[in-house]
């Protein structure tokens, strides 16, 4: 079977894609934190340009970019509605019972930009690599060894696992069961995720097994070559003075 | 006329984000009808059995009839009660904590009350020759066994039509043959319409009226002696040919002489004694310049391993 | 529901990666001393991977659906180990799906380990005394969803007393998938009690059944 | 005389809390050799399989030995290095990121050297004819081509003695065909010990030499000829004989006369033209009294379905 997949353009040849795995986690992790943290309306919305801009210079499909990031948009959207209807202060729009005030607005409009801004860099450290590199990446930067590992067999068996879930859920649905949320039908969801669970930790056994018989010790080496080019200094440069700038910015 | 159980018509069908899986794929299966389905690992096998009872569907054409009636516009609790699959891992579809819950799993969904349930699950079990297992956890029994609750949790529908997903995957011969005689003897007593899609040529002689060999599309159908006659067919769609078949096509060239190729043992024991009868009791198999030739061609036709 | 970028504070957000590091390696070191992690790492990754496809169920509620979290249920399965079980899951989901956040891996695996593993401690004591699997599994696995929403709003109103809207609306939305949870983690844990039971920190050699049940397993 | 590959003395296992799945077994396998290891479902053969390299090993005593050395004394480079074991499911033996890395696994492990790996994996991987396919994730990978990256990840070790469990369960005929080739070559060019276990009798005229009943203990060994000339034990271990070599048999009742009974198409192939060539071209099969009973009996011993 076939999944919606982060990487499903990571491919395409652009500027950020050619980008060295290594230093885009480093520097794009950094604008991600320095995003996040913007203080000032004016220096977040900045940065959403900026990241807006980012897509179209990866060139990624924009129906693409629209399906994946929809939802967690949507997400981010509905605390900006809840900030601006809660939060104490001046009312500007208002009756007896709801009412929007400057500060809600203000506030929720500043988390809702710096939280897309964030959001869409996060995106395309994801979607300009095939995911293999990024663990990879971690792996070379030296992240703790049990975690890596972790992540590498976790994504692995996501994919065999949800085919195995789909075909559990297949049968069910065969012998008409359709997914409610009453007593019956979680129970029932019940008796499938522990069915999972059983088949999944039976599998984990055997692929124990397979490694230890190919002379597994707890520290598997993966190979990676990627060399650092004079484009990939510069564009490190350049975007970590501007995580740094858009915090030094309105000190100045 | 026979009625016809199982009507398909142009289906097509793509899973999200992928390629084309089936292309206007047209079946038409009569009621008490024994159909095998083969064809290359990929071949959309599972997908269409899929589509069989409605597990998918698209919701803005009628592609799929059973008895008559368009699938998409059935209830759940018609469709299961037309139409039970059994898939081929067992595991995938024994999810109670007993045996039992299992295999009144469909029944309880379909509705019926404490007292029938009961009935048909008892009914299943001694059917499937496990009864007294009931209360057994379903993961702690052996394959054959597992395999066996499954089937017994598709019947418990009573389903007018049968599908099977490689029935007969990773038992051992003795578990095998018993799941053919089961099968068949559903089919006979009962008039149960069985669609199967397997590999496994061993089963044809016994579960076969009508093979389709599917690739993405129907590529051929036909008896399994149709199908079984064109070595061409079956090279291009990786499949094979049972081998007592391949043994007398052999045998042929030496001038053995029969009305038909037998596609299991007993149908060879049978064929054998058959036409010694005919012919008086005597052959005389005579190994003539082409013998060795024809020999030779016969297994690079019909077999991967080149003579 | 985890939190994304941008709404936390910076000490929030700091106080959140330190205790998650911290946790972690506490618990895995924990784990070491009962047996060997390298040996486990596969199993446990393997069950990760199938707690996260788990948790990708969407369920209907009215006009709007829930997906899981199953804190508890983790926490009940994997013991210690449930922590960095779940700031694994927390990197995919935010890897994967963007869901959640990059900065706020470290709060949120804390918002939601932290009841995981007073989940397991619950289950386990309870078992102890004699309540059974299946009403501790409930209890758990609601708990460990009711523990997260105070975390939740903890963490919230830390950073600023503006997001006591916030907080409401969160601990609303969340009070249907306590009681969705807990249903489900007591019947997945009352399964797994008569098929599999060594998954359960519970005594094995309870009754007859339970013996059965570890005919495939070895030791985990 | 040969070297002895493999040594098995009184092993014995069991599982924690479970039954005896071994019991007192006894195997001795020669260098170059290809066995075949059958039983039922459930039989142990793929526990005995995991004592082979010592992934499964009791600490206290020295049953299993390779090449003459004890494998409990051997460390884990040596170990892989003699033994490599390709599991039933890919899916169990693929978890690295990539094609790449899960090849590089074994020789990674054996302490080689980058480069050295590196030529490890290409030529694994042409050897199994999946050359290019380094950068690939596992799971866009279809069934078959899985099964040779497993297979590749194995190879890749370079080990004197492979084991293999239910190498071509879930292949289709083609792909089953090319995996039986492959394997053989390996032992013909490479003096590669094979041991598989399995239930596909189709596989056995291609790779093995000797075959092991097992349940829980050795309950017979010989040659294939030996064993599927004992119709009793392959009943009495739900087993079954290949059939080619049946229906050579009911032949015999006819007075066809031939040395040895064929286990594949190719070998009915071959024995059908030299039986003839030594008869001088001509046979005469005749049905007596006694051939009508004698066929019957053989389908009732050699199948499971009645006659």
């Amino acid at each position: 079977m076939n999944y919606p997949r982060v990487d499903a353009y990571s491919e395409i040849e652009s500027v950020i894609h050619n980008f060295n795995p290594r230093a885009k986690i480093i520097t794009f992790t950094a604008l991600i934190f320095s995003f996040a943290f913007i203080e000032s309306l004016t220096v977040a919305l900045f940065a959403v340009l900026f990241s807006v801009s980012l897509i179209f210079i990866s060139k990624l499909p924009i129906g693409f970019v629209y399906a994946r990031l929809k939802y967690p948009i949507i997400f981010i959207f509905a605390i900006f509605v809840i900030m601006c209807f809660t939060v104490e202060g001046n009312i500007i729009i208002g009756s007896y019972f709801v009412s929007v005030t400057l500060e809600g607005l203000k506030l929720g409009l500043l988390i809702f930009l710096r939280a897309t801004a964030a959001l869409i860099i996060a995106f395309l450290m994801l979607a300009t690599n095939r995911f293999d590199t990024i663990i990879k990446a971690l792996y070379m930067l030296k992240l703790p060894n049990v975690v890596v590992q972790m992540i590498v067999f976790s994504y692995r068996y996501i994919f065999v696992l949800v085919d195995e879930f789909q075909n559990m859920k297949k049968s069910m649905s065969a012998k008409g069961f359709e997914i409610k949320a009453n007593r019956y039908g979680l129970s029932t969801i019940g008796n499938l995720i522990g069915m999972l669970l059983v088949k999944s930790y039976e599998r984990g056994e055997r692929v124990h097994k397979s490694m230890i018989s190919k002379g597994y010790e707890g520290k598997p080496r993966m190979d990676t070559n990627y060399n650092l080019m004079f484009s990939d200094y510069a564009l490190t440069i350049f975007m970590i003075v501007l995580a740094l700038g858009v915090h030094i910015y309105p000190v100045i | 006329m026979k009625k016809t159980a199982v009507s398909i018509k142009n289906l097509d069908y793509t899973y999200p984000n992928s390629k084309k899986v089936l292309n206007d794929v047209d079946m038409e299966v009569f009621e008490g009808e024994k159909i095998t389905i083969m064809g290359p690992n990929g071949a959309g096998k599972t997908t269409l059995l899929l589509h069989l009872n409605g597990t998918l569907k698209k919701s803005n054409s009628d592609d799929v009839y059973i008895f008559g009636q368009p699938i998409s516009s059935m209830n759940i609790k018609d469709r299961i009660q037309y139409v039970g699959i059994l898939f081929e891992d067992p595991d995938d579809q024994l999810f109670m904590p007993t045996v039992y819950d299992d295999v009144a799993f469909g029944p309880y969904n379909m509705g019926l009350d404490k007292k029938e349930v009961e009935k048909r699950v008892k009914k299943s079990m001694t059917r499937v020759g496990l009864q007294g297992f009931e209360n057994e956890v379903p993961q702690h029994l052996s394959t054959g066994q597992k395999k066996k609750v499954a089937l017994a949790a598709v019947i418990s529908m009573e389903p007018k039509i049968l599908v099977l997903d490689e029935p007969t995957a990773n038992l051992d011969p003795k578990s095998k043959s018993e799941f053919i005689s089961f099968i068949r003897e559903l089919n006979e007593k009962e008039g149960i319409t069985t669609i199967i899609a397997t590999h496994d040529v061993n089963t044809i002689s016994y579960l076969t009226d009508r093979i389709y060999v599917l690739n993405e599309k129907i590529v051929a159908s036909g008896t399994p002696h149709d199908i079984f006659s064109n070595p061409e067919l079956l090279k291009q769609f990786n499949l094979e040919a049972p081998d007592p078949l391949k043994i007398f096509r052999m045998l042929e060239c030496f001038g053995y002489d029969s009305k038909n190729h037998p596609l299991s043992i007993n149908e060879a024991a049978e064929n054998l004694i058959n036409t010694m009868q005919e012919n008086g009791d005597i052959m005389n198999l005579q190994m003539d310049k082409d013998a060795y030739e024809n020999i030779k061609q016969l297994v690079n036709l019909y077999t991967y391993h080149p003579f | 529901m985890h939190i994304s970028d941008g709404v936390l504070s910076a000490t929030v957000v700091t106080g959140g990666w330190t205790i998650t590091i911290v946790l972690a390696f506490l618990t895995l070191w924990w784990r070491s001393q009962e047996s060997d992690i390298t040996e486990e790492i596969p199993k446990f990754s393997v069950m990760t991977a199938a707690f996260f496809v788990a948790s990708l169920i969407h369920l209907p509620i009215g006009p709007t659906s829930v997906h899981m979290i199953f804190n508890g249920l983790v926490g009940i399965v994997l013991g210690p180990l449930a922590y960095l079980s779940l700031v694994v899951g927390l990197i995919l989901q935010a890897f994967l799906f963007q869901h959640g956040g990059v900065t706020t891996i470290g709060i949120n695996a804390m918002n939601i380990g932290i009841p995981a593993l007073l989940s397991y401690y619950a289950f386990k004591k309870g078992y102890d005394f004699g309540i059974s699997e299946k009403i501790m599994g409930a209890f758990s696995g609601g708990a460990a969803i009711f523990m997260t929403v105070i975390l939740l709003s903890i963490t919230l109103l830390t950073t600023g007393q503006e997001f006591i809207g916030v907080a409401q609306v969160s601990a609303a939305t969340h009070a249907p998938l306590m009681i969705v949870e807990a249903i489900i983690t007591g019947s997945v844990v009352t399964y797994l009690s008569k098929v599999k039971p060594e998954l359960l920190p519970i005594k094995i050699h309870k009754n007859e059944k339970s013996m059965e049940g570890s005919k495939y397993g070895t030791e985990f």
